[in-house]
Protein backbone atom coordinates (compact mmCIF):
# COMPACT_ATOMS: atom_id res chain seq x y z
CA UNK A 1 0.00 0.00 0.00
CA UNK A 2 2.64 2.60 -1.13
CA UNK A 3 1.52 6.21 -1.06
CA UNK A 4 1.28 8.73 -3.77
CA UNK A 5 2.56 12.22 -3.58
CA UNK A 6 0.37 14.85 -4.51
CA UNK A 7 2.27 17.29 -6.14
CA UNK A 8 0.93 20.46 -8.01
CA UNK A 9 2.75 23.42 -9.80
CA UNK A 10 0.09 26.49 -9.97
CA UNK A 11 -0.26 30.11 -10.60
CA UNK A 12 -3.24 30.05 -8.61
CA UNK A 13 -3.57 30.59 -4.26
CA UNK A 14 -3.63 27.30 -2.64
CA UNK A 15 -6.08 26.53 0.50
CA UNK A 16 -3.88 24.92 3.50
CA UNK A 17 -6.70 23.51 5.72
CA UNK A 18 -8.12 21.79 2.57
CA UNK A 19 -5.05 20.10 1.30
CA UNK A 20 -4.37 19.15 4.94
CA UNK A 21 -8.26 17.49 4.98
CA UNK A 22 -7.52 15.55 2.19
CA UNK A 23 -4.96 14.15 3.76
CA UNK A 24 -7.19 12.81 6.86
CA UNK A 25 -11.19 12.24 5.42
CA UNK A 26 -11.96 9.15 6.38
CA UNK A 27 -9.24 7.64 8.01
CA UNK A 28 -8.34 6.94 11.32
CA UNK A 29 -4.25 5.99 11.09
CA UNK A 30 -3.02 9.63 10.81
CA UNK A 31 -1.45 10.67 14.35
CA UNK A 32 0.65 13.71 12.94
CA UNK A 33 0.36 16.51 10.38
CA UNK A 34 3.16 18.68 9.98
CA UNK A 35 2.70 21.64 7.21
CA UNK A 36 4.98 24.12 6.03
CA UNK A 37 3.81 27.23 4.31
CA UNK A 38 6.35 29.61 2.61
CA UNK A 39 5.33 33.21 2.52
CA UNK A 40 6.81 36.33 0.13
CA UNK A 41 8.24 38.59 2.88
CA UNK A 42 9.38 42.10 2.62
CA UNK A 43 10.88 43.54 6.00
CA UNK A 44 11.94 46.28 4.44
CA UNK A 45 8.89 47.85 2.52
CA UNK A 46 10.63 47.88 -0.63
CA UNK A 47 9.45 45.18 -2.59
CA UNK A 48 6.78 45.31 -4.83
CA UNK A 49 6.36 41.34 -5.27
CA UNK A 50 8.59 38.59 -6.41
CA UNK A 51 8.21 36.75 -9.59
CA UNK A 52 8.77 32.96 -9.74
CA UNK A 53 9.34 31.49 -13.14
CA UNK A 54 9.77 27.81 -13.43
CA UNK A 55 10.62 25.17 -15.38
CA UNK A 56 7.25 23.50 -16.94
CA UNK A 57 7.28 19.80 -16.84
CA UNK A 58 10.78 19.73 -15.15
CA UNK A 59 9.28 21.32 -11.91
CA UNK A 60 6.22 18.89 -11.27
CA UNK A 61 8.51 16.23 -11.80
CA UNK A 62 11.61 16.95 -9.75
CA UNK A 63 9.11 17.73 -6.86
CA UNK A 64 7.51 14.44 -7.52
CA UNK A 65 11.19 12.88 -7.32
CA UNK A 66 12.17 14.43 -4.22
CA UNK A 67 8.48 13.56 -2.62
CA UNK A 68 9.12 10.01 -3.79
CA UNK A 69 12.51 9.95 -1.25
CA UNK A 70 11.07 11.16 1.13
CA UNK A 71 8.21 8.72 1.27
CA UNK A 72 10.86 5.91 0.62
CA UNK A 73 12.75 7.32 4.15
CA UNK A 74 9.87 7.88 6.36
CA UNK A 75 6.74 5.77 6.61
CA UNK A 76 4.58 8.60 5.31
CA UNK A 77 0.33 8.15 5.34
CA UNK A 78 0.30 11.10 2.68
CA UNK A 79 2.68 13.73 1.20
CA UNK A 80 1.51 17.39 -0.34
CA UNK A 81 3.45 19.79 -2.38
CA UNK A 82 1.93 22.82 -3.91
CA UNK A 83 4.04 25.37 -5.73
CA UNK A 84 2.97 28.57 -7.29
CA UNK A 85 4.85 30.52 -10.15
CA UNK A 86 4.12 34.29 -11.49
CA UNK A 87 4.18 37.32 -9.74
CA UNK A 88 3.13 36.81 -5.89
CA UNK A 89 3.38 39.94 -3.32
CA UNK A 90 4.59 40.51 -0.36
CA UNK A 91 2.47 38.48 2.25
CA UNK A 92 0.58 35.68 -0.27
CA UNK A 93 1.89 32.10 -0.20
CA UNK A 94 4.23 30.49 -2.30
CA UNK A 95 5.06 27.32 -1.62
CA UNK A 96 2.91 24.31 1.09
CA UNK A 97 4.29 21.10 1.91
CA UNK A 98 2.34 18.96 4.01
CA UNK A 99 3.24 15.57 5.65
CA UNK A 100 0.90 13.12 7.23
CA UNK A 101 2.22 10.17 9.19
CA UNK A 102 1.07 7.80 12.77
CA UNK A 103 4.06 9.53 14.11
CA UNK A 104 4.99 13.12 14.63
CA UNK A 105 8.94 12.40 14.11
CA UNK A 106 8.47 11.31 10.24
CA UNK A 107 6.00 13.90 9.60
CA UNK A 108 8.73 16.96 10.82
CA UNK A 109 11.27 15.10 9.25
CA UNK A 110 9.72 14.69 6.06
CA UNK A 111 8.55 18.01 5.95
CA UNK A 112 11.58 19.51 6.69
CA UNK A 113 13.58 17.16 4.11
CA UNK A 114 11.38 18.09 1.48
CA UNK A 115 11.73 21.76 2.09
CA UNK A 116 15.96 21.48 1.76
CA UNK A 117 15.56 19.66 -0.89
CA UNK A 118 13.25 21.79 -3.25
CA UNK A 119 14.94 25.17 -2.14
CA UNK A 120 18.25 23.49 -3.83
CA UNK A 121 16.82 21.09 -6.67
CA UNK A 122 13.24 22.12 -7.80
CA UNK A 123 13.35 24.39 -11.03
CA UNK A 124 12.08 27.37 -9.58
CA UNK A 125 13.72 31.24 -9.79
CA UNK A 126 12.79 34.27 -7.81
CA UNK A 127 13.21 37.83 -9.31
CA UNK A 128 12.89 40.71 -7.17
CA UNK A 129 10.37 43.77 -8.33
CA UNK A 130 10.55 46.62 -6.50
CA UNK A 131 7.64 49.50 -5.16
CA UNK A 132 10.60 52.04 -6.75
CA UNK A 133 10.32 50.75 -10.18
CA UNK A 134 14.05 50.36 -10.21
CA UNK A 135 15.42 47.38 -11.70
CA UNK A 136 14.55 43.81 -10.98
CA UNK A 137 17.10 41.55 -10.01
CA UNK A 138 17.86 37.79 -9.60
CA UNK A 139 17.23 36.76 -5.94
CA UNK A 140 21.13 35.11 -5.76
CA UNK A 141 21.10 31.31 -4.14
CA UNK A 142 22.20 30.78 -0.76
CA UNK A 143 25.17 28.37 0.86
CA UNK A 144 23.41 28.30 3.52
CA UNK A 145 19.89 25.76 1.85
CA UNK A 146 23.18 23.68 0.41
CA UNK A 147 24.23 22.88 3.74
CA UNK A 148 20.43 22.12 5.02
CA UNK A 149 19.95 19.57 1.94
CA UNK A 150 23.62 18.15 3.44
CA UNK A 151 22.14 17.19 6.46
CA UNK A 152 20.31 14.55 4.69
CA UNK A 153 23.12 13.47 2.92
CA UNK A 154 24.95 12.23 6.48
CA UNK A 155 22.44 10.61 7.67
CA UNK A 156 20.95 8.68 4.40
CA UNK A 157 23.91 5.83 3.79
CA UNK A 158 21.75 3.44 4.58
CA UNK A 159 18.59 3.66 2.48
CA UNK B 1 18.16 19.06 -30.10
CA UNK B 2 16.01 22.02 -28.04
CA UNK B 3 17.65 23.93 -25.80
CA UNK B 4 16.01 25.87 -22.89
CA UNK B 5 17.80 28.61 -20.83
CA UNK B 6 15.78 29.58 -17.49
CA UNK B 7 16.16 32.84 -15.13
CA UNK B 8 19.14 35.13 -15.69
CA UNK B 9 20.94 32.55 -18.45
CA UNK B 10 17.69 32.99 -20.80
CA UNK B 11 17.65 37.13 -20.53
CA UNK B 12 21.37 37.03 -21.61
CA UNK B 13 20.97 34.39 -24.05
CA UNK B 14 18.12 36.24 -25.20
CA UNK B 15 15.80 33.61 -25.94
CA UNK B 16 13.69 31.06 -24.00
CA UNK B 17 14.71 28.23 -26.50
CA UNK B 18 16.03 27.43 -29.67
CA UNK B 19 16.53 24.05 -31.72
CA UNK B 20 20.03 23.11 -32.62
CA UNK B 21 21.86 20.60 -34.83
CA UNK B 22 24.81 19.19 -32.67
CA UNK B 23 27.92 18.85 -33.99
CA UNK B 24 29.78 15.52 -34.16
CA UNK B 25 32.61 16.05 -31.60
CA UNK B 26 30.27 17.56 -28.90
CA UNK B 27 29.47 14.00 -26.93
CA UNK B 28 28.85 15.70 -23.23
CA UNK B 29 27.47 18.58 -21.25
CA UNK B 30 30.60 20.47 -21.27
CA UNK B 31 31.52 20.01 -24.70
CA UNK B 32 28.24 21.71 -25.52
CA UNK B 33 28.50 24.60 -23.35
CA UNK B 34 31.96 24.99 -25.23
CA UNK B 35 30.39 24.87 -28.53
CA UNK B 36 27.44 26.97 -27.48
CA UNK B 37 30.29 29.47 -25.99
CA UNK B 38 31.40 30.04 -29.11
CA UNK B 39 28.15 30.95 -31.29
CA UNK B 40 27.91 34.79 -30.27
CA UNK B 41 28.57 37.35 -28.08
CA UNK B 42 25.07 36.51 -26.02
CA UNK B 43 25.67 32.98 -25.47
CA UNK B 44 29.33 33.66 -24.29
CA UNK B 45 28.05 36.13 -21.98
CA UNK B 46 25.39 34.04 -20.67
CA UNK B 47 27.98 30.94 -20.09
CA UNK B 48 30.83 33.10 -18.50
CA UNK B 49 30.39 32.21 -15.14
CA UNK B 50 30.31 28.34 -15.74
CA UNK B 51 30.42 26.90 -12.65
CA UNK B 52 27.05 29.38 -11.82
CA UNK B 53 25.42 26.76 -14.55
CA UNK B 54 23.20 24.13 -13.61
CA UNK B 55 21.72 21.75 -16.44
CA UNK B 56 19.12 19.29 -16.91
CA UNK B 57 18.97 16.77 -19.69
CA UNK B 58 15.19 15.95 -20.13
CA UNK B 59 14.29 17.63 -17.03
CA UNK B 60 16.67 15.69 -14.93
CA UNK B 61 19.68 17.41 -13.33
CA UNK B 62 23.40 16.04 -14.60
CA UNK B 63 26.60 17.50 -13.87
CA UNK B 64 28.54 18.93 -16.83
CA UNK B 65 30.58 15.41 -17.57
CA UNK B 66 27.25 13.83 -18.90
CA UNK B 67 27.18 12.31 -21.90
CA UNK B 68 24.43 13.85 -24.23
CA UNK B 69 23.20 10.51 -25.79
CA UNK B 70 19.61 10.42 -27.07
CA UNK B 71 18.50 13.50 -25.44
CA UNK B 72 15.97 15.48 -26.97
CA UNK B 73 15.84 18.11 -24.88
CA UNK B 74 18.89 20.14 -22.20
CA UNK B 75 18.36 23.36 -20.46
CA UNK B 76 20.78 25.90 -18.83
CA UNK B 77 19.63 27.53 -16.12
CA UNK B 78 21.39 29.33 -12.53
CA UNK B 79 21.11 27.34 -8.72
CA UNK B 80 18.11 27.59 -7.71
CA UNK B 81 15.95 29.88 -5.71
CA UNK B 82 12.55 28.93 -5.24
CA UNK B 83 10.52 27.71 -2.12
CA UNK C 1 9.28 43.51 20.40
CA UNK C 2 9.26 40.60 22.26
CA UNK C 3 6.69 37.80 21.18
CA UNK C 4 3.85 36.30 23.09
CA UNK C 5 3.02 33.22 22.68
CA UNK C 6 -0.82 32.18 22.15
CA UNK C 7 -1.71 29.81 24.66
CA UNK C 8 -4.37 27.72 24.76
CA UNK C 9 -5.97 24.61 26.63
CA UNK C 10 -9.61 23.65 25.79
CA UNK C 11 -12.47 20.97 25.18
CA UNK C 12 -13.99 22.40 22.01
CA UNK C 13 -11.97 21.74 18.44
CA UNK C 14 -9.63 24.27 17.02
CA UNK C 15 -9.29 26.01 13.47
CA UNK C 16 -5.55 25.35 12.54
CA UNK C 17 -6.41 28.06 9.16
CA UNK C 18 -7.59 30.52 11.49
CA UNK C 19 -5.00 30.19 14.45
CA UNK C 20 -2.25 30.25 11.17
CA UNK C 21 -3.85 33.00 9.78
CA UNK C 22 -3.67 35.52 13.29
CA UNK C 23 0.09 35.03 12.80
CA UNK C 24 0.18 36.62 9.32
CA UNK C 25 -2.58 38.65 8.86
CA UNK C 26 -1.64 42.45 8.53
CA UNK C 27 1.95 41.95 8.29
CA UNK C 28 5.16 40.91 6.26
CA UNK C 29 7.79 39.97 7.88
CA UNK C 30 6.70 36.19 7.99
CA UNK C 31 7.90 33.77 5.48
CA UNK C 32 7.69 30.72 7.16
CA UNK C 33 4.75 29.17 9.30
CA UNK C 34 5.33 25.47 10.31
CA UNK C 35 2.08 23.94 11.98
CA UNK C 36 1.76 20.55 13.70
CA UNK C 37 -1.54 18.62 14.19
CA UNK C 38 -1.73 15.95 16.37
CA UNK C 39 -4.73 13.80 16.18
CA UNK C 40 -6.61 10.49 18.06
CA UNK C 41 -5.25 7.50 15.83
CA UNK C 42 -6.38 3.96 15.86
CA UNK C 43 -5.48 1.77 13.50
CA UNK C 44 -6.88 -1.43 14.88
CA UNK C 45 -10.41 -0.06 15.27
CA UNK C 46 -10.75 -1.08 19.05
CA UNK C 47 -10.64 2.57 20.15
CA UNK C 48 -13.95 4.49 21.32
CA UNK C 49 -11.82 7.51 22.48
CA UNK C 50 -8.96 8.99 24.40
CA UNK C 51 -9.71 10.87 27.37
CA UNK C 52 -7.57 13.18 28.17
CA UNK C 53 -7.08 14.58 31.81
CA UNK C 54 -5.22 18.00 32.60
CA UNK C 55 -4.23 20.12 35.33
CA UNK C 56 -6.29 22.68 34.84
CA UNK C 57 -3.97 26.10 36.00
CA UNK C 58 -0.15 24.02 35.43
CA UNK C 59 -1.51 22.91 32.19
CA UNK C 60 -1.74 26.77 30.67
CA UNK C 61 1.54 27.90 32.98
CA UNK C 62 3.61 24.48 31.77
CA UNK C 63 2.61 24.88 27.86
CA UNK C 64 4.08 28.54 28.33
CA UNK C 65 7.01 28.26 30.04
CA UNK C 66 7.54 25.99 27.20
CA UNK C 67 7.03 28.15 24.69
CA UNK C 68 8.71 31.43 26.27
CA UNK C 69 11.57 29.04 25.89
CA UNK C 70 10.90 28.83 22.36
CA UNK C 71 10.89 32.26 22.02
CA UNK C 72 13.78 32.94 23.33
CA UNK C 73 15.85 30.07 20.81
CA UNK C 74 14.78 31.02 17.77
CA UNK C 75 13.78 34.32 16.15
CA UNK C 76 9.88 33.72 15.74
CA UNK C 77 7.52 36.17 14.34
CA UNK C 78 4.84 34.41 16.34
CA UNK C 79 3.81 31.17 18.32
CA UNK C 80 0.37 29.39 18.79
CA UNK C 81 -0.59 26.17 21.31
CA UNK C 82 -3.84 24.89 21.51
CA UNK C 83 -4.40 21.42 23.76
CA UNK C 84 -7.52 19.48 24.16
CA UNK C 85 -9.27 18.13 27.04
CA UNK C 86 -11.83 15.71 27.50
CA UNK C 87 -13.14 12.60 25.14
CA UNK C 88 -11.26 12.69 21.78
CA UNK C 89 -12.65 10.04 19.01
CA UNK C 90 -10.32 8.54 16.23
CA UNK C 91 -9.80 10.99 13.57
CA UNK C 92 -10.00 14.27 15.93
CA UNK C 93 -7.31 17.09 16.87
CA UNK C 94 -5.67 16.53 20.00
CA UNK C 95 -3.10 19.35 19.92
CA UNK C 96 -1.98 21.82 17.54
CA UNK C 97 1.38 24.29 17.53
CA UNK C 98 1.90 26.61 15.36
CA UNK C 99 5.30 29.03 14.94
CA UNK C 100 5.51 31.63 12.40
CA UNK C 101 9.12 33.12 11.63
CA UNK C 102 11.48 35.08 8.75
CA UNK C 103 12.85 31.96 8.16
CA UNK C 104 12.07 28.35 7.87
CA UNK C 105 14.97 26.35 9.91
CA UNK C 106 13.66 28.45 13.15
CA UNK C 107 10.07 27.68 12.38
CA UNK C 108 10.48 23.68 11.96
CA UNK C 109 12.99 23.72 15.41
CA UNK C 110 10.77 25.57 17.29
CA UNK C 111 7.44 23.72 16.42
CA UNK C 112 9.33 20.57 16.68
CA UNK C 113 11.05 21.42 20.02
CA UNK C 114 7.53 22.39 21.62
CA UNK C 115 6.11 19.08 20.97
CA UNK C 116 9.27 17.35 22.07
CA UNK C 117 8.70 18.98 25.66
CA UNK C 118 4.89 19.11 25.44
CA UNK C 119 4.65 15.88 25.41
CA UNK C 120 7.23 15.03 28.28
CA UNK C 121 6.33 18.17 30.54
CA UNK C 122 2.62 19.07 29.81
CA UNK C 123 0.41 18.42 32.47
CA UNK C 124 -1.81 15.94 29.90
CA UNK C 125 -2.61 12.39 30.81
CA UNK C 126 -4.20 10.24 28.64
CA UNK C 127 -6.61 7.64 29.17
CA UNK C 128 -8.38 4.49 26.15
CA UNK C 129 -11.95 3.64 26.44
CA UNK C 130 -12.36 0.53 24.31
CA UNK C 131 -14.65 -0.05 21.44
CA UNK C 132 -15.58 -3.20 23.04
CA UNK C 133 -16.28 -2.03 26.57
CA UNK C 134 -13.53 -3.19 28.53
CA UNK C 135 -11.57 -1.71 31.51
CA UNK C 136 -10.37 1.61 30.06
CA UNK C 137 -6.26 1.80 30.35
CA UNK C 138 -3.97 4.85 30.91
CA UNK C 139 -1.89 5.46 28.31
CA UNK C 140 1.74 4.45 29.34
CA UNK C 141 4.75 7.28 28.64
CA UNK C 142 7.40 6.43 25.62
CA UNK C 143 10.80 6.38 26.48
CA UNK C 144 11.06 7.40 22.86
CA UNK C 145 9.76 10.79 23.92
CA UNK C 146 12.26 11.90 26.80
CA UNK C 147 15.18 10.55 23.96
CA UNK C 148 13.26 13.73 21.56
CA UNK C 149 13.20 16.02 24.19
CA UNK C 150 16.92 15.08 25.23
CA UNK C 151 17.56 16.03 21.88
CA UNK C 152 17.39 19.71 22.90
CA UNK C 153 19.55 19.61 26.18
CA UNK C 154 22.76 18.64 24.40
CA UNK C 155 22.57 21.68 22.09
CA UNK C 156 21.24 23.91 24.60
CA UNK C 157 23.90 24.82 26.15
CA UNK C 158 24.80 27.78 24.93
CA UNK C 159 21.36 29.72 26.56
CA UNK D 1 -1.21 22.33 52.65
CA UNK D 2 -3.25 21.34 49.43
CA UNK D 3 -2.59 17.83 47.67
CA UNK D 4 -3.80 16.96 44.43
CA UNK D 5 -4.01 13.59 42.17
CA UNK D 6 -3.99 13.24 38.76
CA UNK D 7 -4.38 9.92 36.15
CA UNK D 8 -3.94 6.60 37.99
CA UNK D 9 -2.14 8.13 40.85
CA UNK D 10 -5.96 10.15 41.76
CA UNK D 11 -7.45 6.59 41.03
CA UNK D 12 -5.40 4.76 43.48
CA UNK D 13 -5.61 7.50 46.15
CA UNK D 14 -9.20 7.56 45.76
CA UNK D 15 -9.83 11.63 45.48
CA UNK D 16 -8.70 14.55 43.48
CA UNK D 17 -8.02 16.55 45.88
CA UNK D 18 -7.08 16.82 49.90
CA UNK D 19 -6.27 19.56 51.93
CA UNK D 20 -3.41 17.98 54.68
CA UNK D 21 -1.59 19.52 57.82
CA UNK D 22 1.81 18.92 57.11
CA UNK D 23 3.85 17.44 60.29
CA UNK D 24 6.93 19.41 61.71
CA UNK D 25 9.43 16.84 60.46
CA UNK D 26 8.78 16.82 56.99
CA UNK D 27 10.37 19.01 55.51
CA UNK D 28 11.10 17.79 51.84
CA UNK D 29 8.61 16.53 49.05
CA UNK D 30 10.52 13.25 49.60
CA UNK D 31 9.93 13.29 53.43
CA UNK D 32 6.25 14.05 52.24
CA UNK D 33 5.57 11.06 50.27
CA UNK D 34 7.10 9.08 53.00
CA UNK D 35 4.52 10.49 55.51
CA UNK D 36 1.56 9.84 52.68
CA UNK D 37 2.51 6.38 52.32
CA UNK D 38 1.84 5.77 55.84
CA UNK D 39 -1.44 7.27 56.06
CA UNK D 40 -3.60 4.66 54.55
CA UNK D 41 -4.01 1.57 51.80
CA UNK D 42 -5.19 3.54 49.62
CA UNK D 43 -1.74 5.87 49.78
CA UNK D 44 0.44 3.40 49.90
CA UNK D 45 -1.39 2.01 46.77
CA UNK D 46 -0.41 5.14 44.87
CA UNK D 47 3.22 5.77 45.61
CA UNK D 48 4.12 2.03 45.71
CA UNK D 49 6.25 2.84 42.46
CA UNK D 50 8.07 5.88 43.74
CA UNK D 51 10.16 6.31 40.89
CA UNK D 52 7.21 6.46 38.70
CA UNK D 53 5.75 9.60 40.24
CA UNK D 54 6.19 12.59 39.05
CA UNK D 55 5.91 16.63 41.29
CA UNK D 56 4.60 19.67 40.83
CA UNK D 57 4.58 22.35 43.90
CA UNK D 58 2.64 25.25 43.18
CA UNK D 59 2.18 24.32 39.58
CA UNK D 60 6.22 23.87 38.94
CA UNK D 61 7.64 20.63 38.15
CA UNK D 62 10.10 19.52 41.58
CA UNK D 63 12.32 16.11 42.12
CA UNK D 64 11.75 14.70 45.06
CA UNK D 65 14.86 16.21 47.26
CA UNK D 66 12.67 20.13 46.37
CA UNK D 67 11.93 21.38 49.74
CA UNK D 68 8.40 22.29 50.32
CA UNK D 69 8.81 25.68 51.75
CA UNK D 70 5.69 28.07 51.62
CA UNK D 71 4.02 26.16 48.96
CA UNK D 72 0.29 26.38 48.91
CA UNK D 73 -0.47 23.42 46.45
CA UNK D 74 1.06 19.77 45.74
CA UNK D 75 0.56 18.06 42.88
CA UNK D 76 1.52 14.26 42.49
CA UNK D 77 0.58 12.48 39.13
CA UNK D 78 2.32 9.63 36.52
CA UNK D 79 5.36 10.45 33.31
CA UNK D 80 2.76 13.06 30.93
CA UNK D 81 1.35 11.62 28.11
CA UNK D 82 -0.69 14.29 26.29
CA UNK D 83 0.22 15.66 22.59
Amino acid sequence: MSVTPLVRVQSEDFDAQAEAARLTEGRKDVGAIVSFTGLCRDESGTLSALELEHYPGMAEAELTRIASEAIDRWPLTGLTVVHRFGKIPPGENIVLVIAASSHRRAAFEAADFLMDFLKTRAPFWKKEHLVSGDSSSWVEAKSVDDKDAERWLKSGSTD
Amino acid sequence: MNIRYFAWVRERVGVEEEELEIPGGVKTVGDLITHLKSLDENHAAAFEEEEAIRVALDQVHVEADADLGNAREIAFFPPMTGG
